[in-house]
């Protein structure tokens, strides 16, 4: 009785759906005044849309919305923000062809109240004159955090706010919610990193499948979380990093050799190989050179100098499909370069098939079929909304950016963030398939932000730092302390030592 | 020829075959006079602001003597005032301006329609009903033609007349009737606005019986006239000849030689039936088997035009 | 009721044909006695060109584009067709196809490598069309043009006068169509494209392949349906074609084929071409002034596609 | 710390890259008036009143339809909206003052936002695509012209035709050339520099973030259209004030004139993209090529083929520059 008194928000029995995909059966989320509450739940739980019945995006098909006691229902996100509930959604919600400060202006949000947000995220020297679109997807994450700060909330709603930020951009989204917890305001906080959500929040709401299953303070309470929102056989069944079987140095060519490879102002020169059956993970802050590396030898740009060999061949891309066609295949960083948003998901893990000219006749139904039923299987897609991948909740679309070349084949599988906004049970597939991959005699390179993944699921991993490696050092020595110090350029000498 | 005149030409519908014929008699003319230097035709589809713009800038160019097909009566005054205040020879052709500083040389449009509404509605008895295939909603020459039609249909007042718009256009006609003929429809006779080897194709492939049909002197149809009269057609080609547009150079270039003219000069249509001896004989004398079913086969204006059947034909101007 | 909507939300095409339906019955009802058999062929003849005209419009569109030169190309096909045909009657027609194919190309090359706005580019090689044929009219005026017989018969015969030659030839194109969007890779490719050219940059497909190949077979379905309509009219002229343009995007449209790319499919524009020959038929038959004819035109078409939109979004 | 400001870098090139694609349309508008001159040396003041009387309903139509893309939206009304106003007007002002004539001219313009609401409205409301909605009121508006007048006729006092005939301020400077200028701005600045414009161009831009952002999608796509149906308006009395009269066929040529003038000033159909100057120019281009066309008295028959491919070749380069930049 006395929580509900507390509750600045109080929701109850809310559900939604969309045609025949149940979204939201019934969720109930209480959240206190001055707390940082976390929503918790798988891929699909039904977490996103949650924070768009709330904000008023589209409208609960029943259930109701509490706020300071009072019943609410907003017809528009800007009738939410009047009442001073703000949310960050999961996709940016900044117009691409509008500069910073314009669609500030579009928001009705004060200039100098973003610009004191944005220098407490440290992100003060963007030019707002600036088309939105030229800037880089982290730093409009930040933004879009400013502009949501800048219109003072009570309730502010963070949707997996930190999925594509580095770990640096990611400290200071934590030190601004805790300045604004204490002053006052509730924070509902979604993510799929466990230790974001034990060090940064009070309590914890779990969904799952559009129930809410259980409330919790976070405080080591890892374990019950996963097991609420996985349910407890499928948490138990999931693989753990130490599962990782490891890889004899083979002597084998070179699956992948890159060498002094460089590109604009990002890459200015590395070399690395990758064997056969091996996974090579790569770490770096936001902007050392990760972007172009993988861009170049996916084929995506033309490197200024340096080249890229697969098994002692050299070979020089024109086109993505030059690169497809030797066998490297990107998974991009953003799902949304990757994906047909309007097509289903089988239509779109068989892409890459038709991209040879003698694929371009009739189509063996049943063999893609189960091409792409296994892809699927292996993946653990939801496939409930499967006509249209954009109704797809995030954490699928990813799956389904992979799903594509586990059916179609490769030889070197370029991984870009590929566990951005994906759940905890997710990731742990989505490693022990790298892993399994490998262990198949294809190879792996994988850019990760987050540090701890470097562990459970490479051989080796290499760091970026200014365009160059400052680092390399086997996975079991690869620590999220040491991984950071080379990540900012102090420790080129110690891991050449290791090495 | 050493000609010393530039001639400009202003048309604003192309694709039309009865205007390309109309261009090519400017230029055979121009040929043909041995006067005229040089022909520059100002050519698009557009409306009287444009036609102004082609105007202004045949103005600009130098030309002695415009020739144009007028997208309206009014609009083009104040520009052909300018021009005539520069000493311009302006002809109009085909369809009139009310500038009284222009030469107008037309095929009398109300009256193409009487002639040939006279000749249905006589050849009906006076009674039945009659399709009346118009053009172009609200363009000039539809709008006069339908003024003819309506004064002679005034006259007979046990004729009914169903109006369909046929956009001037071959499948559009086709479609209206077939549809026509599947709906039941009684129908006596066909009035038509050009477009009228179609609907005679029309009732051959329905295989219904032909009724009397009228239309203008296109090759196509006078074929028909004179080839379909064992299978029953009867019907009456109205002349509609565009060498207005040669006949109308033929005038200027007898301005520019300062010789007296008067401003308006109608050019009155005839018409050739294939149930006279007379009419046939025209109809036998004028059908040219080797042309275009839609130029028109009256290929001079006497005596304003001077060229011959292969000079219009090779469509060049010096 | 909601079991019924949720049945055509799935099946939009249903939805789509049940318009049809109500509409037939509309007009049975305005005009008791118009919804003949005889009326019916007449209505699937005509239809026959558009649909056909469609299906290379449907394939652009698609791709998010739109092809303005269909019927430039359609004339020019009838033209020089007609104005060929004493040099044989396969050559005739294999010169009109040509035509479609030169077009197609010069497309093809100008939006998928030369990356020129699709709406701009066909624009431009329609005007650029329609001049050629008008120079080359001038060469033609007594060139004894005539329309081979076999082609009128596609264009306007009859069997057993009830059932047209060209809807056999709508139904292989349609046949194709459906098969080749749905069960081949460069169907696939069509909607992929048009869904998003960046992804399928990235999963290795050359897209200028895809959208080459996509604006040849645009102009090559409108030289074809330049035949059809040539046929009909057993004359050609250099309008042939022109109040085709609207109508081969309108019936694409009306058939839930997306502006913007990645959605829609052949059965809508067969759909669609046939509500718009009924409709513009039905007019025909009404007796009323020309402006409240397009009026007329515009209300019906709207409302039918507001209704559209009521069952299936 | 790592630096992601990266505002300092790129300014420089980014400076460029925005002026060229500002001036670009200028720069080829100037260097086709200098051909032009070139072609024809006798190219003077009456020339320039030509183009700009010329290009005067056109640039209208452009600005209409620029105001509507850039919000998301394409206008496939724009022609039979001038249709209605020019014989609205004609039939109207035939036997006015001129005082009156002007009042009747102000009727109009709101007569036409009227219109463009109602256009906008149903795109707003029905959920219909754009085009099928202003394809299918392109029939209705066509019609209701019609219905005004049914063949070419009215008329208007001369002092009104005199607004935009002839040059007072200086011979170089035609009055259609202001009018333009004078118009096109009292409808743009207004949305350009209130918080209308931004609505439009997010509302084009990206919908589901705009709305995200605030911002309510069905009325900024009925103030575009408005906007757009007060631009057609002025483009159907500008059509009123150089023919003289009302032609219930005279608009049907812009509305794929106003598309093709749009896109060439660097609109983009996807919306969110471009300004004013850009089609405005586009329009002036639109007019002069015909014009070289006379001035070099090339056979008729070939000014079609030359006109299409001058108006893809134009786009193309505009194509290819962002293409290098976008290698660089
Ligand atoms: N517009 C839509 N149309 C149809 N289904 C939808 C739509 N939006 C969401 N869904 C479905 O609703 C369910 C919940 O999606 P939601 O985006 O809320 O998940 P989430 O918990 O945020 O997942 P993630 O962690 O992957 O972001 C999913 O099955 C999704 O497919
Ligand atoms: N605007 C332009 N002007 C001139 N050439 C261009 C332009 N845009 C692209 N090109 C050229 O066109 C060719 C095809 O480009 P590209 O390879 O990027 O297209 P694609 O493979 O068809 O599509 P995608 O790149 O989306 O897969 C290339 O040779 C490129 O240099
Ligand atoms: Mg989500
Ligand atoms: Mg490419």
């Amino acid at each position: 009785m006395a929580a509900e008194q507390d509750s600045i928000l109080d929701i109850r029995g809310v559900a939604k759906r969309f045609d025949s995909v149940v979204a939201l059966r019934s969720a109930d989320l209480k959240v206190r005044a001055g707390e940082v509450h976390a929503l918790m739940g798988a891929n699909g739980a039904g977490k996103s849309t949650l924070v768009k019945i709330i904000t008023g995006v589209f409208p609960a098909d029943s259930g109701d919305i509490l706020i300071g006691g009072e019943r609410k229902v907003f017809r528009s996100p800007a009738e939410a923000r009047q009442a001073g509930i703000v949310s960050v959604y999961q996709d940016p919600a900044i117009v691409p062809d509008l500069t910073v400060a314009q669609n500030m202006r579009l928001a009705r949000v004060g200039l100098d109240a973003v610009r004191t947000a944005m220098r407490s995220l440290g992100v003060e020297r963007v030019d707002l004159s600036r088309a939105a679109r030229e800037i880089d997807f982290a730093t409009l994450r930040l933004i879009d955090l400013s502009r949501a700060l800048a219109s003072n909330p009570r309730i502010l709603l963070l949707d997996e706010i930190t999925a594509a930020l580095p770990i640096d951009l990611a400290e200071r989204v934590f030190a601004v919610v805790r300045d604004w917890r204490k002053r006052g305001a509730s924070i509902i906080f979604i993510s799929h990193r466990m230790a974001e959500v034990a060090a940064l929040c009070d309590r914890a709401t779990v969904l799952r499948d559009g129930v809410t299953v259980g409330v919790t303070a976070t405080q080591g309470a890892e374990e019950k979380i996963v097991n609420m929102m996985l349910g407890t056989e499928v948490a138990k069944a999931a693989v753990s990093g130490a599962a990782r079987a490891k890889q004899t140095a083979s002597a084998a060519a070179p699956a992948l050799e890159v060498r002094d490879l460089a590109c604009g102002h990002g890459l200015r020169g590395v070399s690395f190989a990758v064997r056969p059956g091996e996974v090579l993970g790569v770490a770096a802050l936001e902007g050392q050179g990760q972007e172009e590396l993988f861009d170049c030898i996916a084929g995506v740009r033309r490197p200024d100098a340096g080249e890229i060999a697969a098994d002692g061949k050299p070979l020089r891309f024109r086109h993505p499909a030059d690169a497809v066609r030797a066998g490297l295949v990107l998974v991009p960083a953003n799902r949304l370069q990757a994906l047909l948003p309007q097509r289903p998901i089988r239509e779109n893990v068989a892409l890459p098939i038709f991209g040879r000219l003698k694929n371009w006749g009739p189509i063996a139904m049943k063999d893609e079929r189960r091409r792409v039923e296994e892809a699927v299987r292996r993946l653990q897609i939801d496939t409930r909304a499967s006509s249209e991948l954009k109704r797809l909740s995030g954490g699928n679309q990813q799956k389904v950016a992979i799903a594509r070349w586990l059916a179609a084949g490769f030889r070197v599988l370029l991984c870009f963030d590929p566990t951005r906004g994906i759940d905890v049970g997710t990731k742990r597939q989505i490693y022990s398939l790298l892993r399994e991959v490998a262990q198949q005699g294809a190879s792996v390179l994988l850019f990760t932000s987050e540090l701890p993944e470097i562990r459970l699921a490479c051989d080796r991993a290499i760091v970026l730092f200014g365009g160059r490696i400052s680092g390399e050092m086997p996975a079991d020595d690869a620590d999220e302390a040491r991984l950071l110090r080379a990540a900012h350029g102090l420790i080129a000498a110690d891991a050449e030592a290791t090495a | 020829a050493a000609g010393k005149y530039i001639v400009g030409v202003s048309n604003t519908l192309i694709g039309n075959g009865w205007r390309e014929e109309m261009i090519c008699s400017i230029k055979a003319e121009a040929e043909a006079s041995g006067l005229v230097s040089k022909v520059i035709v100002a050519n698009r589809n557009g409306g009287p602001s444009e036609q102004i713009a082609d105007i202004r800038n045949l103005i600009s160019a130098g030309a002695n003597a415009i020739i144009i097909n007028p997208s309206d009566r009014e609009a083009l005054n104040p520009i052909i005032k300018q021009a005539a205040d520069k000493g311009i020879v302006v002809v109009a052709v085909d369809q009139a301006v009310s500038a009284p500083e222009a030469y107008v040389l037309t095929n009398d449009q109300v009256d193409y329609a009487k002639l040939g509404a006279k000749w249905l509605f006589d050849k009906l008895g006076g009674k039945g009903e009659v399709v009346e295939m118009r053009g172009i909603d609200g363009v000039p020459a539809d709008a006069d033609r339908h003024q003819g039609f309506d004064e002679v249909l005034k006259n007979y007042p046990n004729i009914h007349v169903t109006s369909i718009f046929t956009g001037w256009a071959l499948n559009k006609t086709a479609q209206a009737t077939k549809d026509l003929l599947a709906s039941g429809k009684q129908i006596d006779g066909v009035w038509t606005s050009g477009i009228d080897s179609t609907v005679v194709d029309a009732y051959q492939t329905a295989g219904k019986p032909f009724v009397p049909v009228v239309g203008a002197d296109n090759n196509g149809f006078i074929g028909q006239l004179i080839n379909l009269k064992d299978k029953g057609l009867t019907g009456a080609a109205v002349s509609n000849p565009p060498a207005v547009g040669g006949a109308g150079l033929g005038l200027a270039l007898d301005v520019l030689q300062k010789k007296e003219h008067p401003h308006v000069v109608k050019i009155t249509p005839t018409v050739w039936d294939n149930t006279s001896e007379a009419g046939m004989d025209e109809l036998k004398k004028a059908y040219n088997q080797k042309l275009d079913p839609f130029y028109s086969v009256a290929i001079n204006v006497p005596p304003y035009t001077h060229y011959t059947m292969e000079q219009i034909l090779a469509c060049k101007g010096p | 009721m909601s079991a019924v909507l949720q049945f055509l939300k799935a099946r939009t095409i249903v939805a789509l044909i049940l318009l049809l339906a109500l509409f037939l019955i509309g007009i049975e009802l305005v005009r008791p006695g118009t919804v003949t058999p005889l009326w019916a062929s007449n209505a699937l003849l005509f239809a026959a060109p558009l649909a056909i005209m469609g299906a290379g419009q449907t394939l652009v569109m698609l791709t998010g584009g739109i092809d303005l030169s269909v019927a430039s190309v359609a004339t020019g096909a009838a033209y020089l067709l007609a104005t060929n045909a004493s040099s044989g009657d396969f050559s005739a027609i294999a010169l009109a196809l040509a035509l479609g194919l030169v077009v197609g190309a010069v497309n093809g090359v100008g939006v998928a490598l030369l990356r020129v706005q699709p709406l701009i580019m066909t624009l431009g090689t329609g005007l650029m069309t329609g001049g050629a044929m008008i120079v080359y009219s001038q060469q033609m005026l007594a060139s004894q043009p005539h329309v081979p017989a076999i082609i009128q018969t596609l264009g306007a015969g009859k069997i057993f006068s009830l059932v047209p030659v060209d809807l056999f030839l709508w139904i292989a194109v349609g046949a194709l169509m459906l098969y080749g969007l749905n069960r081949t890779g460069f169907g696939r490719l069509i909607f992929a494209v048009g869904d998003n050219r960046e992804a399928c940059h990235l999963a290795g497909i050359r897209v200028w392949r895809v959208l080459f190949v996509d604006y040849l077979l645009c102009a090559l379905f409108a030289a074809i349906a330049g035949l059809v309509l040539v046929g009909g009219t057993n004359a050609a002229d250099l309008s042939l074609a022109d109040s085709y343009l609207l109508p081969s995007v309108a019936c694409v449209i009306i058939g839930g084929t997306s502006i913007f790319g990645g959605r829609g499919g052949y059965s809508g524009t067969i759909v669609g071409a046939l509500i718009l020959t009924a409709l513009t038929s039905l007019l025909t038959l009404l007796d009323v002034a020309e402006p409240l004819k397009q009026i007329l035109y515009g209300a019906i078409i709207l409302s039918l596609a507001a209704a559209y939109a009521r069952l299936t979004e | 710390m790592t630096d992601v400001s990266a505002a300092d870098s790129g300014g420089l090139v980014r400076f460029v890259s925005r002026r060229t694609r500002l001036l670009g349309m200028p720069a080829l508008f100037v260097a086709c008036i200098l051909a032009t001159a070139l072609i024809h040396p006798d190219f003077g003041s009456f020339d320039v009143q030509s183009l700009a009387l010329g290009a005067l309903p056109l640039a209208m139509a452009a600005a209409a339809q620029t105001i509507v893309v850039i919000s998301g939206g394409i206008d496939l009304s724009v022609g039979s909206l001038i249709a209605v106003s020019n014989v609205l007007a004609a039939s109207l002002m035939q036997h006015a003052s001129f005082g009156a004539s002007l009042g009747i001219a102000v009727l109009i313009l709101i007569l036409g936002a009227a219109q463009g609401a109602i256009n906008g409205l149903t795109v707003a409301i029905s959920r219909i695509p754009d085009v099928v909605v202003t394809l299918t009121t392109g029939f209705i508006w066509g019609g209701v012209a019609l219905l005004i007048l049914e063949r070419p006729g009215g008329g208007a006092p001369a002092a009104f035709l005199n607004i935009a005939a002839g040059a007072d301020v200086s011979a170089w400077l035609p009055n259609a050339l202001i009018v333009m200028i004078v118009v096109i701005a009292a409808i743009w600045l207004p949305i350009k520099l209130s918080r209308i414009g931004l609505l439009l161009y997010a509302s084009g831009s990206d919908p589901v973030a705009a709305f995200r952002s605030g911002v309510d999608i069905r009325v900024a796509r009925t103030l575009a259209y408005t906007f757009g149906g007060i631009a057609c308006a002025a483009g159907g009395l500008a059509l009123t004030m150089t023919t003289g009269i009302g032609a219930p066929l005279a608009g049907t040529y812009y509305t794929l004139s106003s598309v093709a003038a749009a896109v060439i000033g660097g609109v983009s159909l996807a919306g969110g993209r471009g300004g004013m100057v850009g089609p405005v120019i586009a329009a002036l281009l639109l007019t002069l090529i015909p014009m070289d066309l006379v001035f070099l008295g090339i056979d008729p028959n070939y000014g079609q083929v030359i006109q299409g491919t001058l108006i893809v070749v134009v786009v193309m380069i505009g194509g290819f520059v962002t293409f290098m930049q976008e290698r660089k």
